[in-house]
């Protein structure tokens, strides 16, 4: 048993984490009240497994996964996987443990019954381990299947409330743009594969060159991360996706969905940085988000619109900084999303613990509640502090590093980068401040300790994090160092000096506090313009695509065929249509012969007449009766047909058939009532309506023509099995050809025959009884 | 061996004609026959891999004067596929109580059928057989006796019927310009023969199983039938008896007639393209979900005929593919429609990940070879629309999913569970084959390998 | 029943009656002269069956409650059924091809006078059979929803026609 | 010949065709038949060659056996069809008191009618304002209060 000896740390990262839901689901099924303690202790179990296993560091496990399309299951847990899986199960057991507080007040506002804890935990710990099996994938196809596992994990968190609306339409938003823009990681996987022939990532690293297919591709590619980051302009289901309980806001604003992302520009970026118009095209993007989420966060009242606003924005500097690349860029998007993720999930666990204990969840509703929840107050403030990025807390130093990768890319940048963390100061202070500052409002309620004591936890990492950054730098620069391609260190320290750096982030506080302060005179103007933002925005192009897509079904419906004889006509028109255009792009040389008539086939001639006139007379309007015997004349006549042709077997067979077709007919005629019947015949058809018929019927005529003649006028095959049917006949003991064809040579036909015969007799049986089968 | 599940399947159905079917003990004794046949066939497959495909000459006469059944890998795929649905509907009903003396006498005759036309070497005969399993069809429909039932059951034979005269008198036809009716004598001639005749034929069959598919714009009678018949019969149409339509227009145009597939490729792709369009805008609104499934169904008839059209290796493997997922899908969420439960939720839910193509569900799988055949033809238009087709699809099966399962109403009764756990064996059988993908994938190459190595190969004795 | 007995006379009974058995003769004869000649099982069936349709067209639906053949025949089809089946797959399990006759190509049957003793025919009486059943089980489904239809007339007419309903001979 | 002979099918075939496009189901039932006789004939007429019955004593050239047994085949299975769907259509007269195929189709679109209201519309996102999302799923403080105090 060496695997029990010397584990493998990446297979056991991986299963730990596929356990922890498992386990909990059936620990909760067992007895409903197992659930949180049971999702504790697995996410705990995760996150020593994922701790000790970044301790031990580079581990792969990789086998067959699908040998027909060189699909493998490799995973590798390097730095940078190491990295994301310690973030998304060390943030997941404290959501955890919040969520073991939340969710009973949570069921008791919506009246929900404690089985469905089991569903929510289920599904928020599949989140967590589909995180860390998407970030330890090296298969591109495997990467995919992790990708998408998130988004169903998180489609059925964030319609966790199915009820609502709300959430039904929020989940259906953030599956159809997670979802379908995954696709495009899918066609991206394929396009490399057609290039390179593999699906494996480090294989690829080493052949990939720039060419048009691989900047492509990745472009695909980035069009899935950057969806499920909620970039500018598919960030709108983020927002909406705030109908979900608040440990899955905080939750899916830090460690998962939308750090997934950011994960996979990271995990692909030696491919990304191939062509500077992707690395170009990601600081647009990113720089869009920046300005579209601050501005929107610094109006919105709801507390957790206003975080995920925030997250928008900040996951564009993220982008921005990958985009920026260099060693500084790689690096301080790397350790960016470190220090929010973080500082993120304390403030929406605060969002959640106010709004729990004072049941307004706007920010105009409550103030001055620091001295009421002061350790929420005080936990909070320190995540506050982390995303302002003031000295002495992990977030110091992320603004310090973006701030230097900005400064290597020219004056423009380096001012966005100031303008961008202004925001980010004046909307996070904004929260902090409208929460716990000012004059006070609001009842509060006691909460549980779970819902505090998470946020104090996370408060305290950020603060440790700007004093002992040492851990934090260590995790982001084995992570950067994976996606970066080649050494890097990341060199993290206070300088009491006037350096570019320092200046930018004085600067920043000096603005943030006059944004903060001029409060009164820009508010007005920016809601205004978010609200148009709102009214021609790419959230208004999901909603009018779904609406005109379900008005466009329903106006086509209207034009969906509805009677059977339009049913009839649509396959006989098309197949006329089709016929006729076998026939033009077909050579017609030689395709239609004339042969010559006989004067031996003058009855055969006559009696074809006479069979093509009764199958005309057929069709003249009559009774019923008279139709039953004129069809069972050209029956008849057929059968002459069949005689004169040499097949008296036939004709004897067709003459049977016909006269005991014509018993059946006239028997079921009899059975229905002769009003009925002449009911229909009286009405008269409208003559047009009897033209168009006539069209369609000729067309068809036409099919059955063109085909037929064409293949008669093949001069008959050279080579058949005829003459081997009349030889080998006296070998079978049988003298007429037919009969031993259809019972020796052919005998499976008849087989088959009368079993058609059997099953139709046993539904004219079932059917014919009426109300009873048989 | 090779007769093995025709022979289980035949005498079965003709002892439970004569038994009263809505008794469990004679519809679980169908069960099990069902069952049986259906690992036979899988006893067969490995045969088949291993040994390569097997023919017998009927009556023991030489070939092409007595019929020949041939089985090859592509044979096998339909069959188990085809019997896999039946069981499952079978199953299915037996555990909501048979309501017809003849229900399940007549799946088994389906099975007859089917196998029959999967494992035949042979045209005529393959007609033949094709005719037992509508003829099965036809009554089937009718089963639950309510006017809406009957209703269904008329448009379908009538619609049904036109197809399978087209297909007879091409059938008629071939014989007459090649002199043969077994498949492999009719490959070995097709070639010799001019143009332009076998062009018109092809075209006719093309109608004919296009009719049988549901392509557009041959697709009019569709909705109604699967949303007029019994969910279990439902699923069987869809899921068992449309496999009819793919494995023809295979065996047909890719073995016997590729000229004329090659030649007809641009219709196909354009006939496809709008099948796939049309299906999916169409399902987004319908209220009621076999509604939605039956246009779904016509969308995914479009995937298929684009891979045909692409053809070769990537395209053909992409056909049999998407048509065995595609019919696990529809079998599984056919039978979902009539039921309530969480447990049906989770079920419908995979079926529908399934349809949109999101793993572990099996569909991904079907998206990923219909966009390879799309890549490696460089057909980017075809790409795209594929991207499109699945994003409609999301849309259509959730918000299906949605407004089923998500909104609670008051006359809710929940189901049984027995019929509940059956779906959800079938849901979790999707997920083992998304899951673990290799057999599927390795026996669809060999069928692909088998059709395309020399022309009719797999019929060849 | 009024309306039979007005429509169908003595004559007519009587001729049918007498017309049965050269109908069943004439079937019988075709089934087993088949490998010779013209017609097989199947066109005897059909005979047969015809002449069973018309005894019950004369004579009403409870005739066919008089003959114990008769009465069997719907069951029949499936007997015919199996024994098909049977000459069809008995040679798979002594490990020859599907439906391979006996005695085997080329060698000689065993005669009763020109009848030949060949699987074959035992091939085709099944498809009489199947015929058969098929036949008389259709005709007297028809002839029992007709006197089902006169005991209820109007039921199923449209309001109005009730009276009209039912006429037709 | 082969002329007239297609002519003779396609005439069959086309009066079918004609006849299925009709309301009444009798007739659309007649049509089918006959599409099935002009498929018959047509297997009749693709024989490779004509002359003689195939009977032993065999002098002359014969017809051709294999078409007559596929027609043979061909014609029993169309005859099967056909009387189902007979007994069909007197089930379907039976469930609507009616043969036409229009009353039909209405009580098709009753269905549908019946079923869209059964399964409800479906529900696309028409508010874009995303404002006040995440602030209604805890109820108010009253409501939590009182879960307290349980």
């Amino acid at each position: 048993m060496t695997w029990v000896n010397d584990p493998n740390p990446a297979l056991v990262v991986l299963i730990v984490a596929l356990l922890a839901p498992l386990v909990t689901v059936i620990l909760g099924f067992w007895d409903t009240r197992n659930t949180a303690g049971a999702a504790v202790a697995t996410t705990a179990a995760a996150f020593a497994a994922a701790v000790w296993g970044a301790w031990n560091g580079d581990a792969s496990y990789s086998v067959v996964w699908s040998e027909t399309w060189g699909i493998r299951f490799e995973i590798h847990l390097d730095g940078l996987a190491s990295m994301y899986a310690v973030l998304a199960t060390g943030i997941g057991l404290l959501i955890a443990v919040y969520a073991s507080g939340y969710m009973p007040l949570h069921r008791h506002h919506t009246g929900k019954r404690r089985a469905d804890d089991v569903r929510f935990f289920g599904f928020l710990l599949l989140f967590m381990a589909a995180m860390v099996g998407l970030v330890m994938s090296q298969d591109l196809i495997l990467l995919f299947v992790f990708w998408d596992l998130t988004a169903i994990a998180s489609y059925f968190l964030i319609g966790y409330d199915s009820e609502e609306e709300e959430s039904r339409t929020a989940a259906l938003m953030a599956l159809l743009v997670t979802g379908v823009s995954a696709v495009g990681v899918l066609v991206g996987a394929l396009l490399l594969w057609s290039e390179y022939r593999t699906f494996s990532l480090p294989l690829l690293f080493q052949s990939a060159e720039p060419s048009t297919t691989v900047t492509w591709a990745v472009s695909l590619i980035l069009v899935g991360a950057l969806a499920k980051s909620a970039q500018f302009p598919l960030h709108f289901w983020l927002p909406r996706a705030m109908a979900a309980p608040t440990p899955v806001s905080a939750y899916l604003h830090s460690a998962a969905m939308v750090a997934a992302g950011v994960f996979l520009i990271g995990r692909i970026y030696p491919l990304v940085s191939l062509d500077t118009r992707v690395l170009d095209a990601l600081i647009v993007i990113g720089g869009a988000s920046m300005v579209v989420g601050g501005l929107v966060a610094l109006t919105r009242d709801v507390f957790k619109q206003v975080l995920a606003y925030s997250t928008i924005s900040q996951y564009g500097y993220v982008v921005v900084m990958f985009g920026i690349g260099g060693e500084y860029g790689v690096a301080g998007a790397t350790f960016y999303v470190i220090a929010h993720a973080i500082a993120k999930s304390a403030l929406f666990m605060t969002a959640g613990a106010v709004t729990e204990a004072t049941g307004s969840a706007r920010l105009a509703d409550v103030g001055g509640l620091w001295r009421r929840m002061p350790w929420l107050a005080v936990g909070s403030a320190m995540a506050s502090a982390g995303l302002m990025a003031l000295p002495f807390t992990i977030g110091f130093f992320k603004d310090e590093l973006f701030f230097a990768g900005a400064d290597g890319r020219g004056q423009l940048i380096q001012w966005f980068a100031v303008a961008g963390a202004t925001l980010s100061f004046a909307y996070i202070a904004r929260f902090w401040a409208g929460i716990f500052l000012g004059p006070r409002q609001g009842d509060v309620q006691p909460v549980p300790a779970s819902l505090v004591i998470p946020v104090g936890v996370l408060g305290a990492l950020t603060v440790l994090g700007g004093i002992w950054v040492e851990p934090f730098r260590w995790l982001a620069e084995q992570a950067a160092r994976v996606s970066f391609g080649e050494e890097l260190e990341i060199n993290l320290a206070y300088h009491l000096d006037t350096r570019t750096e320092n200046l930018m982030a004085l600067s920043v506080y000096g603005l943030g506090a006059v944004v903060l302060l001029t409060g009164r005179w820009w508010h007005q103007p920016v809601e205004r313009l978010v609200k148009i933002g709102n009214r021609i925005g790419p959230a208004r192009g999901y909603a009018l695509a779904l609406y005109g897509m379900n008005r466009l079904s329903d106006s086509i419906h209207d034009f969906e065929v509805r009677d059977l004889r339009s049913r009839i006509a649509t396959i006989l028109i098309p197949s006329g249509a089709l016929v006729l255009l076998a026939v033009i792009y077909s050579p017609t040389q030689d395709t239609f012969r004339f042969t010559s008539i006989e004067s031996g086939d003058l009855p055969l001639l006559l009696m074809l007449g006479v069979a093509a006139a009764s199958g005309v007379m057929v069709v003249i309007p009559q009774d019923h009766l008279r139709m039953a015997l004129t069809l069972s004349g050209v029956g008849f006549s057929l059968a002459v047909v069949y005689a004169l042709l040499g097949a008296p077997d036939v004709a004897l067979v067709a003459v049977l058939i016909e006269t005991i077709f014509t018993v059946v007919f006239i028997g079921i005629l009899v059975l229905i009532p002769r009003p009925i019947l002449r009911y229909e015949r009286n009405l008269r058809a409208p003559r047009i309506r009897l033209g168009r018929d006539a069209i369609i019927a000729f067309i068809a005529g036409s099919v059955a023509f063109v085909v037929v003649w064409s293949a008669l006028s093949r001069p008959s095959a050279s080579t058949t099995v005829i003459g081997r049917h009349i030889e080998q006949s006296p070998l079978a003991h049988g003298y007429d050809v037919v009969t031993v064809i259809l019972a020796d040579f052919r005998g499976f036909d008849t087989m088959g025959e009368i079993t058609v015969i059997a099953i139709a007799f046993v539904g004219i049986l079932s059917l014919m009884r009426a109300g009873r089968l048989r | 061996m090779i007769v093995l599940p025709l022979g289980i399947l035949w005498f079965g159905a003709v002892l439970l004609a004569i038994l009263d079917g809505t008794r469990t003990k004679n519809a679980l004794l169908a069960i099990g026959l069902l069952a049986s046949a259906l690992l036979a066939t899988i006893w067969l497959g490995f045969d088949i891999v291993a040994n390569g495909p097997r023919s017998m000459v009927i009556g023991g006469w030489e070939q092409g004067v007595g019929i020949t059944l041939s089985v090859d890998t592509l044979g096998i795929i339909f069959a188990t596929l085809s019997l896999t649905v039946l069981l499952a509907a079978l199953v299915f009903e037996t555990a909501n109580r048979v309501r017809a003396r003849v229900f399940p006498a007549l799946v088994l005759f389906m099975g007859v059928g089917l196998t029959g036309l999967f494992f035949t070497g042979d045209v005529f005969n393959f007609y033949v057989f094709f005719e037992i399993a509508m003829i099965s069809a036809y009554v089937l429909a009718s089963y639950g006796e309510t006017p809406r039932q009957f209703r269904a059951a008329f448009l379908f034979i009538v619609v049904n019927l036109l197809g399978s005269m087209l297909f007879l008198i091409s059938i008629a036809a071939i014989y007459h310009i090649t002199g043969r009716l077994d498949m492999a004598g009719i490959a070995a001639q097709i070639p010799l023969v001019a143009e332009s005749p076998v062009l018109l034929i092809a075209t006719l069959i093309f109608v004919a199983f296009s009719t049988k598919l549901g392509l557009f714009p041959f697709h009019f009678w569709l909705a109604p039938v699967y949303t007029g018949t019994r969910p279990s019969v439902a699923a069987i149409l869809s899921g068992a008896l449309a496999n009819i339509g793919s494995y023809g227009l295979l065996r047909f145009g890719a073995d016997l007639l590729p000229r004329e597939l090659a030649d007809g490729a641009p219709v196909l792709i354009v006939l496809g393209t709008v099948s796939i369009i049309y299906g999916a805008v169409q399902s987004v609104s319908r209220h009621s979900p076999s509604e939605v499934l039956a246009y779904s169904a016509i969308g995914q008839v479009g995937y298929i005929m684009i891979a045909l059209a692409i053809g070769g290796e990537v395209g053909f493997f992409a056909v049999i593919l998407y048509a065995v997922i595609n019919g696990l899908n529809k079998g599984l969420l056919f039978l979902t429609v009539g039921l309530r439960g969480w447990l049906v939720g989770a079920s419908f839910v995979v079926g529908a990940f399934s349809v949109a193509g999101v793993p572990p569900a099996a569909g991904f799988l079907g998206k990923i070879s219909i966009f390879w055949a799309a890549i490696e033809d460089d057909a980017w238009s075809i790409v795209f629309l594929v991207f499109l087709g699945s994003a409609l699809s999301f849309l259509y099966m959730f918000q299906l999913y949605q407004r089923r399962f998500w909104i609670a109403r008051e006359d809710e009764v929940e189901s049984s569970r027995l019929p509940q756990v059956i779906v959800t064996a079938l849901a979790i059988g999707l997920l083992i084959v998304g899951l673990w993908p290799e057999p599927l994938l390795d026996i669809t190459d060999h069928a692909v390998s088998g059709l395309l190595d020399s022309p009719a190969v797999g019929v060849s004795p | 029943m009024s309306d039979r007995t007005v429509t169908t006379t003595v004559l007519t009974q009587v001729a049918a009656r007498i017309l049965l058995i050269p109908i069943f003769v004439v079937a019988i004869g075709i089934m087993i002269k088949g490998y010779v000649d013209i017609g097989d099982g199947f066109s005897a069936g059909v005979i047969a069956s015809l002449g069973v349709a018309l005894q019950v067209m004369v004579f009403g639906p409870e005739e066919l409650t008089r003959l114990p053949v008769i009465q069997r025949a719907p069951k029949g089809t499936f007997l015919g059924l199996l024994i098909a089946l049977l000459t069809a797959f008995v040679p798979a399990v002594r490990g020859q091809p599907l439906m391979t006759h006996w005695p085997p190509a080329g060698e000689a049957a065993i005669h009763f006078g020109t009848v030949e003793f060949i699987t074959a025919v035992a091939f085709d009486v099944g498809v009489f059979l199947v015929v058969f059943g098929f036949g008389v089980g259709v005709t007297a489904t028809l002839a029992r929803a007709q006197e089902r239809k006169s005991s209820m007339a109007g039921l199923f007419s449209r309001p109005g026609d009730a009276g009209e309903a039912g006429e037709r001979s | 010949m082969t002329l007239i002979l297609s002519l003779a099918v396609a005439i069959l075939f086309a009066s079918g065709a004609y006849l299925m496009l009709k309301h009444d189901l009798v007739r659309l039932i007649v049509g089918m038949v006959l599409i099935g006789n002009a498929a018959n004939l047509f297997i009749m007429a693709a024989a490779l060659r004509i002359g003689d019955a195939p009977v032993y004593p065999i002098e002359d050239e014969t017809s051709d056996p294999l078409v007559q047994a596929m027609t043979l085949t061909a014609i029993v299975i169309s005859f099967a069809v056909s009387a189902l769907v007979l007994a069909l259509a007197y089930r379907v007269y039976i469930a609507h008191a009616s043969v036409d195929m229009r009353e039909l189709s209405l009580a098709e679109e009753e269905q549908a009618d019946i079923d869209d209201t059964l399964d409800g519309e479906p529900e696309p996102m028409l508010d874009v304002d995303d404002s006040s999302i995440g602030e209604s799923s805890p109820v108010g403080a009253a409501d939590a209060g009182e879960a307290k105090t349980r």
